[in-house]
């Protein structure tokens, strides 16, 4: 666990292919200062997981206009503000694998749990089933689900001790347990680094374990 | 008469039991939480990770890590839970959320129900979290006008717009009739400004009687 | 949720042949005085799901000493005090499923949520997977593991509101979050119940969606 | 001079990284943790449900909601975190953890590890989480006297008894020598009051030299 001084010095080393995991649900956790970085850093022909493809022109919307994104898999690209993407879309500049939200969660955690797979019943039926094994069992149908693994997540958090535990901040949590657990490299901005100590063990919500690269923003 | 969106909005509010826990989706069906009476017990669950949503603030209380799944401002209630992303929807695909509210494009007699993508070819798709709340919720009621702008129901023999999930939706609440969907077929629960008979005409699906 | 006044009033109309899911490691979180009124309460040929098979004379042991469980499954049934549950086995009057702790803990959340089946690496080519379905996932080999649903969860916990909601103390948390996630009715012993809204929202470990019935002891 | 159980546990917390994550099973390994250098900013993992456990407190001190794995009670150090067992699981079978250290009866040259059955019939199975550790750690740790009682070597061909994991044992610390598990076979890294040629005669594992 390193606590950077720079968002810059938070994200270098992402390598250009990586599959890159990045929290928020719409702007609420989303990790600007840290895509930021990854933007000016240069980091290209990305994949990225995210519940929803970008809002208004920061974030992961500015990523994805300087065409570093090759695919987006998420579970809501199309919102009031995603003209970004709807763009890019529109000119097949950008690929789509769009994932129940659900199954999104899952199947991160299905990487960081170490499953190799897992049956679930979001999505049989529908467009979003097709091709994939499906299986019934006790008398209902599931279908097969892959787990998401990242080469790196970025991820908001409120609170960070000098160890890389965290705290969230309301529903601000949303996708960043999950994407922390998923990556090889997990890095994270916070709004404060405290003293190891300071933060209750029992109301840590990420354990340091999974934590590499800590920045305060 | 026909019910207005509020009235729609009252009739499902009436049908969720004192204490249930609840996930109302975006759109209409979030006009639910007005019509809960005082003192309901009901929970309102949202899935980016909140249990005991409250009403919407006011301007100086919004607090941007505080929002519902449409992203829109909320608040916390006494008795409030946070939790990640990959907890809220075990928690609805495990089947804990006594009831949730969607809207819908099309609802098929079986239950099948078409809300997230009306297939058109320019379209971008978007799910969301709208295929884990059909299938996971103990009952789920479906909020919708009956009728499209075209005249044609939305209340089908077998949906044409694709899927969301398939058999889950147990009521159908609109501004011309409630219906209920069985195993042995749709039943008119009540109609608003229309007959039984004027629907059993109008609709390609058979109907029955409560 | 349902306050009750005593912990008999709590496993009211628990019917013979449940599956009865037992929190606790040890006696660290182990509901003994739920233990205690279920046997007083006299449902029998019950299946126990918990992580070992009783300690002493008390809690779980004086419930498999009375012949009410006819099927253990559990993960480390043997220690240096679980002479009933030895007595009984080695006399065949109780059965046993062995599963390796973490499949036992991961098949439970999976009936909490809603997974149908997982491949698990856990005990692949060892006597435990005998006989399961295994599979070949990028590289690695899994074996196929279903849900365990609880009829009942009897769980330890430190404090609960008044709304249902629970938090643990320290390493008794153990199996308590995750079975009172996979049983159809999940009954808590507390050590104090506080009026709602005195618990942390953030810190709040198992949501009161997933309680049915508190008793303070 | 062949090495104690506490040189063996010391030769083992020397191999341990600055900062790891490590699990140390029940019994023998626990004695690394009285090892560990001082700063080494190793953090122990236990199971049950916490990160970052301490050494064993005071009698005064003992809290009965505070064990280890093996139920003993332990302290928290600043920076520990609670969790519950699944999550715990999930931790060790995602492979977060660096290492773990496990006794073992027997260790194969192909890494497969047999720890928690000896096999015989009247023997009452318990498995708890060693299956999980066996295979979930980055690094896996076995820590063992090379021969059993009556003589036999505990590193063999193949094991004998039931199996608690297939190829996951990367090294294996023992009194009289320390061996290298890799994929072409057992490495010898250290001997202790033995020789390397000693060693290769009375093992029926096929051994080179580092």
């Amino acid at each position: 666990m390193r606590v950077c001084d720079t968002a810059a010095e938070a994200v270098d080393g992402i390598e250009d292919g990586s599959t890159v995991l990045v929290g928020g649900f719409g702007m609420a956790g989303m990790p600007v200062q840290l895509i930021d970085a990854l933007i000016d850093q240069g980091a290209t022909d990305l994949t990225v997981v995210s519940n929803n493809a970008g809002n208004g022109d920061t974030g992961l919307a500015a990523l994805l206009a300087k065409g570093r994104v090759r695919k987006v898999v998420c579970s809501f690209p199309r919102q009031a503000d995603s003209w970004v993407f709807d763009g890019l879309y529109r000119d097949g500049k950008v690929e789509l694998e769009l994932v129940p939200q659900g199954n999104l969660a899952e199947r991160m955690r299905a990487a960081g749990a170490g499953i190799g797979a897992f049956f679930s019943p979001t999505g049989v039926g529908t467009p979003l089933a097709e091709g994939k094994e499906t299986r019934e069992i006790d008398g209902r149908t599931y279908v097969l689900e892959l787990p998401i693994k990242g080469d790196v997540a970025l991820i908001g958090a409120h609170l960070a001790d000098r160890m890389g535990n965290l705290v969230y901040r309301k529903t601000a949590r949303n996708f960043g347990p999950v994407m922390a657990t998923a990556a090889t490299t997990t890095i994270v901005q916070v709004r404060e680094v405290v003293e190891t100590g300071e933060l209750d063990p029992e109301a840590i919500v990420t354990p340091s374990i999974y934590v590499d690269r800590v920045v305060a923003v | 008469m026909s019910l207005s969106k509020d009235e729609m909005a009252a009739a499902v509010a009436r049908d969720i039991p004192a204490g249930a826990y609840v996930n109302l989706g975006i759109g209409q069906p979030t006009l639910v939480a007005d019509h809960l009476p005082d003192g309901s017990g009901v929970v309102l669950h949202t899935e980016n990770g909140l249990l005991n949503m409250g009403p919407r603030p006011s301007d100086e209380e919004v607090d941007p890590d505080l929002t519902n799944a449409g992203k829109q401002p909320v608040t916390e209630l006494p008795g409030s839970s946070y939790f990640d992303s990959a907890t809220s929807f075990a928690m609805m695909r495990g089947g804990h959320l006594d009831v949730c509210v969607l809207g819908a494009f099309q609802v098929s007699a079986g239950g099948d129900i078409a809300n997230w993508h009306t297939g058109a070819p320019d379209a971008i798709p978007a799910v969301g979290g709208a295929m884990d709340l059909a299938i996971g919720a103990k009952s789920v009621f479906v909020m919708m006008t009956l009728f499209a702008k075209d005249g044609s129901s939305k209340l089908v023999p077998s949906c044409t717009y694709p899927l969301t999930g398939v058999g889950c939706v147990d009521r159908v609440y609109t501004d011309v009739a409630t219906f209920e969907i069985t195993p042995d077929g749709v039943v008119v629960l009540d109609t608003f400004g229309t007959s039984y008979d004027e629907l059993a005409e109008r609709l390609d699906v058979p109907l029955s009687r409560a």
